[in-house]
């Protein structure tokens, strides 16, 4: 039974293969291979809340000389994050690309993209780790420069080549960790892990490495131009759930393997870097004149509020006080990257409706496209962290934290950050109530709008009041190092 | 004491003209001579493979990290001709600052190396890979690991090959051909394909245990096109249309599908059956090699052959013609 | 059931003034205060009634001050109904006559029955702020007459409230009977003095009283005069601790106010132009005697007892006879005024002059006889001014004749309340004919002389000034020498501060009809400045 | 086990010239080069891991990651080559 | 039984979230569904609030708890406050949804008007029902998100304007009522509103943290109680149609951030805590300047909706003087002008919304003689105006007097007296002159041809009645204010229920 672990990796991979040798029907293969992927997911995800973590030993070596694939908790929540954002996304992008030339790459690599995400998520090995992160990035670069535009290939580019020094210094960190422990599998890892030289060179190797594919200050600068170049689909992905990934592999990492190796004023070194990135984020979003842009500088900043997470996380004793901050951090993520991802999508209906997405043009969207600038508010309402969504009660639990450990310092910036995501936000707004004719007259409920405004509504409803879920599955850990 | 610094001075200076050719590669302002130079360095490292008992990765590096990625290189030398891409430079403090922080981040490293392999080296997995190889079906430790005990990594690996070339067919169309070569090197041509194909055939063969194994086959395969190419055969032997992507497809989806296949009674994914396992691994390793192969070569041409998206032409035509 | 018909004097009105905009006949507005005739009539004395989920519990009871206040107040404003012009009725006429008539009623109903403070007040309130609409006239000046009224009402209602806000914290009810359970705190009086005095016209608080009675309509100025003015006074008669020892400052201080409201009103209003400003001062007069009167009573708490329902008769005298002779007057001064009518107003003014074998001569000696003997200057002053204004009044009878298109019904109703007004306490007993009492007769004329003279120098004096021009036209004289212009002096005072104050000055369309910018107003706040800091300053 | 160490710092210093090279260099050809040699650092670093000396046999595990790393490198380079390429075209065009 | 107790709050929420929901996804034409499902949802939540009333008088306990995170639990709790406010906001919609349907025919988007309104009164009676700190914050921020689309409702650049400085300050003030609301939390482990407070039970907590926490608390609710100089915004928000501005200024808004301060003082740090804190004293100063500012502004303001607004800023704060001042009866002031200032305030924008819809009417100085044309409106606003005043009997004397005595016997007379008196002169001086132009001043033009010309009365009759209910309303609460289930019984009962300790 344990081979359950594998569908949500294979099932993509395999309608991938599918979409590349029948481009005809690759819509169909798409969702299709999009959907069945979130059915392994959720079996997944139930058998890990009702009986713990899984764990499968590929090809029945014991882990450490194979593979393992693991889910827990934190797993399980980036699953199911994955899988629902990229179905919803997936049923848009069906009608964004049903006529496009390249839908059927588009299809292919889009399910090696899902397959890399959940290869990442589930995998209990280190190597294993940086190719699923090569995967992830090749697959990221390819799709972000469907769009075509000389824009959107620079931008790829230039996260190509950034995503491969990442990996590479992630790589070397690994190498390093081999070399003092003599094992890749992450729980032995968890277990034998001291505060050492080792320890502390590698970990920092191997976050610098992540923090570059994680697009902290200051090395974002790749993100914005990526994202915001990228067809809307991929954005969406991009921005919710690829740089999630490298901040899932951060949390584990400091979490869970180098527990105990990490101290206070490295959590605060990225702390702070996280206070500038919400800070600077925030405000270049404000300063954005495009729709798109401005989605990719709030990714910037939201990722920074996760970064700050971390000297909190670094000054709690594990317990039930880290576990109340790490499932806030999650939920955060989780937010966001449903927010975000509706947000782009929204913001994909509005460019092509209008054929441009600056904002200052946008005047009409409300009337045109209603059920799309509901989407836009509802993602905003989570972006700025309002209730009822789950960054409001994750903010919530940020200060609480906060004020536990005594860490003043960060208030100003979660303050700051608020007022300017509140500001970047409504001035959108303001723009898309305001009358005009920027998005032609249109007045119908399109079916790439259903997505769209699902996904914000899970930011907004699901994950502010099912939250207690989040932290029911955080505590769930498959590594010795976290958890109860 | 004196036969140790014997002994070391070959090493020594493996390892200095390995950093002193890295050195020029990087900070040679021509770009050509830099590429040449890669290769170069390249070829060395698969020299410091075999000094370091690894023959599969001198294979290896000399195949693909210094064959195919220099060709790739060189290829795309012609590319940068054209073009001209303002370099900015970059501020003498910040040049300052990473140097600074390359010398610190060197030090750090070689510290914990030190300390790892040399002050209280640990016990790793070579113990434990060695004993557990007669279960695996093969006798060559590094197929071991890469198809049966880490099988999975290879199985992605596979993925991260695809998805390059996928990107590779989506960012443009393949680059103009060549001419159709003289004779004397198509006469090369004919003598040169079938002994590289062979020598793949016989790579992929003998990896079961000793050294080759698919990748090494694939990429002498991808050889033997690119040199096809060369020789002004365009497509450098590669099938077109459908056949083209079920090629690129066969080494994934065997590997799955085998990997799949064995839970139907009862094993875990990818665990073969003891008894099976050698040819199990043979036959992924065939599908493996051709779509590496493939791969490669489709890389190499750089770009979206004419007739791949005759597959999906029935559709954009009726777009079109709406 | 006894009880439920004390309700009927304030309710039937307001029910009527609901439907006031159908009722375009004068007796709908006679008949509305038919009820509280009646109950001034026939009522039982000593019947109340509490409904308690009414505002925060109200309490009725008729007492015998109340029902005189009723009785005879009912008949002015039978009367003054009556004096409504026929245009006012009409549907689509300017003002809201009826409306505030009606209210105004229900409003002086109610606070004369009430039995507990809250339920006065709000009558008192009713009365003062509809009473607006009675003030209100045509036109310009009339207007400003109006706002300045309803200005200094308000202040009045708000220290009323301020006191009973103090009064229900120290005693816990509301209730009159329950008023002197506890000693009342300094405060609570000198709001109380300062919120009837108003209504009272106490001198310094009077500003608003010449210019309402000389521009208002004349129902409007006799209801006014009457039952409206005399509220202020019930009010005090109720409110104030009477019977227990106070602090002498307080009587003291409202003596000295009522006796400079005597010669105040006195000395201005014998060179007053106008019949209608020398009945005002009149009024004012006679107000300075009640607060003196009532300032005295609050420092004998002896002859309290006594004093009190002289006090009650004599304002009930006053309430009837001055109403009347606003009546009287407007009579008077419509085409062809009947040969009846100058002996019956002389009949008036003697009667308000305290001339013996009047009411008002049998009240001054039923007076004099309750203070026994004291204060009889006050007494003498007073009878002086009485008779100074009267001959004043009816020395500018002559000539003032304005045509006025005549309504057939106020003269025989004016004459058959005209007996009732003379001879109003009907103490018969007190008909004395003493010689001294002549005295006031004889000083009156003489200062009335005196005022004829000044009056003329003082129009020569200002024809004098005007040609050097109107800047040096200050002094108290003048002020209330010609109301009407006086604010325009008392303006240019006010020019040159509302000159430095431009920038805070604003927006003037917005506020045209902003009573701030009134002298007046500005003189009240400037009184209620100077009794904030005196009151702070004792407490501190 | 000196050489082996000599070949370990070897490969962290090439490395460090890499990712020296891949920051300072700004145009793509240099930095993919850049990131080879880093690339060929590391595995180095895994190679001379995976060396037990000569009487033992040496640790197949490091030889195989070093095997996929190099293909996943050259995987890279070849996209990044072809991205390359089509921005000059565009810039040509 | 235990069930309704639980379903019922939830109850009163759904009845106008699910008809709200559902009107947005109604096409523009379906008015007559539309309005149904208004009505609907009105009437229903009157029902259940007519059950909660009575539940609640005979002390029942109606509660539903949903556990969101650790520490955090989603409350909604029915207590006597709850109660005074849930049944004005559901009276007062139902009122403002009949106006609104008159006032917005054929104008454009109604069914996103009508969604965000019922969204509008589902988080103030969220906010009226929050059982704890953390509930409320989270229906403290959402009204701010369902009133920016209403006042930004017309569109225009002014009323985006408007809406973005409403925005401005209320995610400023929202702001800072999280954190407030975070660091007590953090402090005492959740802050469930308990009558008589529970702050004073953590002995241990410091004294000077309390103090701040009570500033960011305060300053959060400030902006929405628009407490100088946190008001701002208020003015600018009358540019939304006047349902809107009624149910802002009467009901969800300002009086949600009254309400909250209420909350704070006697539910949280209980009054005679704050009062030994010292913070009264301090917030009762701003609210005495508050009064008076909004007086004095007021005066100058030409626009009747202008004026009207700044008259809220000085009102509101009555509620606030009243929690501020520590003795039952300010309370019972301050309560009781919850209510009665909800419905004077709403009768006078209903009126200012007549006048201008019937005649184009937005400047006083246009009013002339607008009482004869608009009889019906114009004895409205008159009463809602005197109300405000302070006249007898109309409400708003009701709440004087109890705030008036409050202060007497809290020994605070010295000045409260005076902002009280002062601040009804201004009112008088803002107020009547608006009365003395609509009755006794004649119009200067001819009143333009307008859309009440085929209409029986002055106005339709959605438009007509709700300001002459309202008025009748603020006058019988003042009238009949002793009588049992009045706003002023209930809010005794309130203040008994928080003096018991």
């Amino acid at each position: 039974m344990n081979n359950l672990l594998i569908w949500p990796v294979a099932l993509p991979l395999l309608t991938a293969l599918l979409a590349l040798l029948w481009p005809r029907r690759s819509n169909w293969i798409g969702v299709a291979g999009t959907g069945l992927p979130l059915l392994a997911v959720l079996l997944v995800s139930w058998q890990v809340a009702a009986s713990g973590p899984l764990e499968l030993a590929l090809g029945g070596w014991a882990p450490g000389l194979g593979i393992a694939l693991r889910a827990d908790g934190l797993s399980v929540l980036m699953l199911l994050m994955s899988a629902l954002v990229t179905m919803a996304v997936a049923v848009y992008a069906s009608v964004y690309f049903a006529h496009a030339e390249r839908r059927g790459e588009f299809w292919v690599l889009w399910l090696l993209l899902i397959t890399a995400l959940h290869a990442l998520f589930l995998s209990g090995d280190l190597f294993n780790l940086y190719v699923t992160l090569e995967l992830l990035g090749l697959t990221a670069v390819v799709l972000a420069c469907l769009g075509g535009s000389r824009e959107s290939l620079q931008a790829a580019l230039r996260y190509l080549v950034l995503g491969l020094l990442g990996s590479l210094t992630f790589l070397i960190g690994v190498a390093l960790i081999y070399a003092g422990y003599g094992t890749l599998d992450m729980a032995a890892l968890g277990d034998a892990i001291v505060a050492g030289p080792t320890a502390w060179v590698a970990l920092s190797l191997m976050t610098g490495g992540l923090l570059i594919k994680s697009a902290l200050f200051p090395l974002h600068f790749w993100l914005p131009p990526a994202h915001a170049n990228a067809p809307a689909p991929v954005s969406a992905v991009l921005s919710a759930l690829v740089v999630k990934a490298a901040l899932y592999l951060i949390l584990r990492l400091w979490l869970e393997l180098f527990d105990g190796v990490v101290t206070q004023a490295a959590a605060v070194i990225v702390g702070v870097l996280g206070a500038i990135a919400v800070v600077w984020g925030s405000w270049a979003a404000l300063q954005a004149e495009r729709l798109k842009l401005m989605a990719a500088y709030s990714t910037v900043a939201q990722l920074g509020y996760l970064f700050m997470f971390m000297p909190l996380l670094a000054a709690l004793p594990e317990g039930a006080g880290r576990e109340l901050a790490l499932g806030a951090l999650v939920l955060l993520a989780l937010t966001h990257g449903f927010a975000k991802s509706a947000f782009f999508l929204a913001a994909g209906i509005i460019m092509q409706r209008a054929g441009h997405d600056r904002i200052a043009e946008l005047g009409g969207t409300a009337r045109s496209l209603p059920v799309t600038a509901f989407t836009i508010a509802l993602a905003g309402v989570a972006l700025i962290g309002l209730p009822p969504s789950g960054s409001f009660l994750a903010k919530w639990q940020m200060l609480s934290t906060l004020f536990v450990t005594g860490q003043w310092v960060w208030l100003p910036v979660i303050a700051v950050g608020t007022l300017l995501a509140g500001a970047y936000i409504f001035r959108l707004l303001g723009h898309a109530f305001a009358p005009g004719e920027g998005v032609g007259p249109s007045l119908s409920v399109g079916r790439e709008e259903i997505p769209a405004v699902l996904l914000a509504l899970i930011a907004t409803l699901l994950l502010g009041f099912w939250a207690s879920a989040v932290w029911e599955l955080v505590p769930i850990s498959a590594y010795a190092g976290g958890g109860a | 004491m004196m036969s140790q610094s014997l002994t070391m001075l070959p090493d020594l200076v493996l390892a200095a003209m390995l950093i002193g050719l890295a050195w020029a590669a990087l900070s040679s302002d021509d770009l050509r001579r830099g590429v040449v130079l890669f290769i170069a360095f390249g070829l060395l490292l698969a020299i410091v493979w075999a000094r370091l008992h690894a023959p599969d990765l001198a294979l290896a590096e000399a195949a693909i990290g210094a064959g195919l990625s220099g060709a790739l290189l060189l290829v795309a030398l012609r590319d940068e001709a054209g073009g001209k891409e303002t370099a900015g430079r970059v501020s003498q403090v910040s040049r300052w600052m990473v140097d600074l922080f390359a010398l610190i981040m060197a030090c750090l490293i070689g510290w914990v190396l030190w300390l790892t392999m040399y002050a209280e080296p640990a016990e790793r997995l070579a113990q434990l890979a060695n004993s557990m190889l007669e279960h695996s079906g093969v006798s060559n430790p590094v197929t071991a690991v890469l198809l049966n005990y880490r099988a999975y990594d290879t199985l992605l690996e596979l993925v991260v090959v695809l998805t390059a070339v996928l990107g590779v067919l989506v960012v443009g169309r393949e680059r103009r051909g060549y001419r159709q070569a003289g004779p004397v090197f198509c006469g090369l041509v004919h003598w040169l394909v079938p002994l590289l194909i062979v020598t793949a055939g016989y790579l992929l063969w003998v990896g079961a245990h000793a050294p080759g194994g698919a990748f090494q086959a694939g990429a002498t395969l991808a050889a033997a096109g690119i040199v096809l190419r060369l020789a002004g055969n365009d497509a450098a032997g590669l099938l077109d249309g459908m056949l083209l992507r079920w090629s690129l497809v066969a080494g994934i989806g065997l590997f799955l599908l085998v990997g799949l296949g064995v839970t139907i009674n009862g094993g875990l994914f990818l665990q073969y059956p003891e008894a099976w396992s050698g040819s199990l691994i043979l036959v992924i390793e065939s599908a493996a090699t051709a779509s590496i192969a493939a791969a490669l070569v489709l890389a190499y041409r750089g770009g979206r052959p004419d007739g791949w998206l005759s597959v999906a032409d029935y559709d954009n035509n009726r777009e079109v013609s709406r | 059931m006894n009880g439920l018909i004390l309700l009927l004097p304030p309710l039937v009105p307001i029910l009527m003034a609901l439907f006031a905009h159908r009722l375009e006949r004068r007796w709908w507005l006679f008949s509305a205060a038919l009820p509280a005739l009646f109950i001034g009539l026939l009522a039982e004395e000593g019947s109340g009634i509490t409904i308690p989920w009414v505002l925060l519990g109200m309490h009725f009871a008729l007492d015998s001050t109340g029902r005189l206040f009723l009785l005879f107040g009912a008949l002015i404003w039978m009367l003054a109904a009556l004096f409504i012009p026929s245009r006012d009725l009409a549907p689509g006429a300017t003002g809201y006559i009826k409306q505030t008539f009606l209210l105004a009623l229900a409003g002086n109903g109610l606070l004369i029955l009430a039995a507990d403070m809250l339920t006065f007040y709000v009558g008192f309130a009713l009365m003062g702020l509809s009473a607006y609409g009675l003030v209100w006239g045509r036109s310009q000046r009339a207007r400003r007459a109006a706002r300045v009224y309803l200005v200094f009402t308000l202040v009045g209602e708000l220290a009323l409230f301020a006191a009973l806000l103090f009064l229900m914290v120290s005693g816990g009810s509301l209730l009159f009977e329950d008023l002197t359970a506890e000693p009342m705190p300094a405060i609570a009086l000198a709001l109380l003095l300062l919120g009837f005095g108003i209504k009272v016209a106490l001198p310094g608080l009077h500003l608003w009283l010449p210019r309402a009675y000389t521009l208002a309509p004349m129902y409007g100025v006799a209801v006014l005069s009457g039952p409206m003015m005399k509220a202020g006074l019930l009010g005090w008669l109720r409110f104030l601790p009477f019977g227990t020892p106070l602090e002498p400052a307080w009587g003291n201080g409202l003596l000295l106010l009522g006796v400079a409201g005597v010669v105040l009103g006195m000395l201005i209003g014998v060179v007053q132009r106008q019949p209608r400003a020398v009945l005002a001062y009149s009024s004012i007069a006679k107000m300075g005697l009640f607060s003196a009167l009532i300032g005295f009573s609050l420092n004998h708490p002896q002859l309290a007892g006594g004093l009190l329902p002289v006090i009650v008769l004599l304002a009930l005298h006053h309430l009837l006879v001055k109403p009347m002779l606003f009546m009287g007057l407007a009579l008077w001064q419509r085409n062809h005024p009947g040969f009846w009518l100058l002996p019956a107003l002389l009949l008036l003014a003697l009667s308000l002059a305290a001339f013996p074998l009047t009411g008002g001569g049998a009240a001054k000696s039923a007076l004099s006889t309750a203070l026994g003997g004291q204060l009889a200057g006050l007494l003498l002053l007073s009878g002086i001014a009485g008779v100074a204004l009267m001959g004043r009044f009816l020395w500018l009878l002559k000539g003032r004749v304005i045509s006025v298109q005549q309504d057939p019904i106020p003269a025989p109703g004016w004459l058959l309340l005209l007996p009732v007004a003379v001879w109003t306490p009907f103490s018969w007993q007190a008909f004395i004919f003493e010689w001294k009492t002549l005295l006031p007769l004889v000083a009156g004329t003489a200062l009335f002389f005196l005022g004829l003279v000044c009056r003329r120098w003082l129009d020569s004096l200002r024809l004098a000034m005007r040609h050097k021009g109107q800047h040096l036209n200050l002094g108290a004289v003048q002020i209330h020498a010609d109301m009407p212009d006086a604010s325009s002096t008392l303006r240019q005072i006010w020019l040159p501060l509302k000159q430095a104050a431009q920038p805070l000055r604003f927006d003037p369309a917005s506020n045209a009809s902003l009573a701030l910018r009134d002298p007046a107003v500005w003189w009240l706040l400037l009184m209620l400045a100077l009794l904030g800091t005196l009151s702070l300053s004792l407490f501190i | 086990m000196t050489q082996v160490l000599l070949y370990a710092l070897t490969g962290a210093v090439l490395f460090m010239l890499g990712v020296r090279a891949a920051l300072l260099r700004d145009t793509v050809l240099p930095r993919l080069l850049a990131l080879n040699v880093s690339g060929a650092g590391v595995f180095l670093i895994f190679v001379s891991l995976a060396y037990r000396g000569d009487s033992l046999p040496t640790d197949p595990v490091p030889h195989a990651l070093v095997l996929t790393g190099l293909v996943v490198a050259v995987s890279a380079t070849a996209l990044a080559l072809a991205l390359n390429r089509r921005l000059r075209e565009m810039d040509n065009e | 039984m235990m069930t309704m107790s639980v379903w019922l709050p939830v109850g009163i929420l759904l009845s106008s979230f699910i008809p709200g929901v559902l009107i947005f996804f109604q096409p523009e034409e379906r008015h007559r569904l539309r309005t149904l499902l208004n009505l609907l949802g009105a009437l229903v939540k009157l029902l259940l609030v007519g059950v909660l009333i009575w539940g609640v008088f005979h002390e029942q306990v109606f509660e539903t708890r949903w556990f969101l995170a650790p520490g955090l639990e989603f409350v909604l709790h029915a207590d006597a406050l709850s109660v005074l406010f849930v049944s004005l906001s559901t009276l007062l919609w139902l009122v403002t949804t009949i106006y609104a349907i008159g006032y917005l025919e054929q104008t454009p988007h109604r069914s996103r008007f009508f969604g965000f309104f019922s969204l509008c009164v589902t988080a103030t009676v969220g906010l009226a029902l929050a059982g704890n700190l953390f509930t409320f914050v989270v229906f403290y921020e959402l009204l701010t998100l369902a009133t920016y689309p209403l006042i930004a409702h017309k569109g225009s650049p002014e009323a985006l304007r408007g809406a973005r400085i409403y925005l401005r300050y209320t995610l400023f003030g929202g702001l800072l009522l999280m954190i407030g609301a975070v660091w007590l939390h953090t402090l005492t482990g959740g802050v469930e509103f308990v009558q008589g407070g529970v702050l004073d039970q953590f002995a241990e907590l410091d004294r000077d943290l309390l103090r701040w926490i009570f500033l960011l608390l305060i300053l959060g609710l400030g902006v929405k109680a628009a407490l100088v100089p946190l008001h701002g915004w208020l003015p600018q928000a009358m540019v939304a149609p006047a349902p809107v501005s009624a149910l802002l200024h009467a009901v969800a808004v300002v009086k949600a951030g009254a309400f909250g301060i209420v909350r704070v003082i006697y539910d949280v740090y209980g009054v005679e805590f704050a009062a030994e804190l010292g913070v009264l004293s301090l917030l009762g100063a701003v609210a005495a300047i508050t009064i008076i500012y909004g007086s004095v502004k007021a005066l100058s303001q030409d626009h009747l909706k202008k004026r009207l607004a700044y008259s809220t800023v000085s009102q509101v704060s009555y509620i606030v003087l009243g929690a501020a001042i520590l003795g039952p009866l300010a309370t019972i002031g301050g309560l009781v002008h919850l209510v009665h200032q909800g419905v004077m305030k709403i009768t006078l924008f209903f009126a200012a919304g007549n006048y201008a819809e019937a005649l184009g009417i937005h400047r006083v100085s246009e009013m002339d003689g607008v009482g004869r044309r608009m009889p019906g409106t114009s004895l409205a606003f008159s009463i809602g105006a005197l109300g405000m005043i302070g006249i007898p009997p109309v409400a708003g004397f009701i709440s004087k007097w109890y705030l008036g005595l409050g202060a007497v016997e809290a020994g605070a007379a010295v000045w409260v007296l005076p902002v009280l008196i002062a601040s009804s002169l201004l009112n008088a001086a803002y107020f009547l002159p608006i009365l003395y132009r609509a009755w006794f001043k004649s119009p200067a033009t001819p009143w333009p041809a307008d859309k009440t010309a085929g209409c029986a009365r002055e106005l339709p009759d959605p438009l007509l009645w709700p300001p002459v209910t309202t008025a009748a309303l603020a006058l019988l609460i003042g009238l009949f204010a002793a009588a049992p289930y009045s706003p002023l019984e209930w809010a005794e009962l309130i203040a008994g229920r928080e003096y018991r300790q």
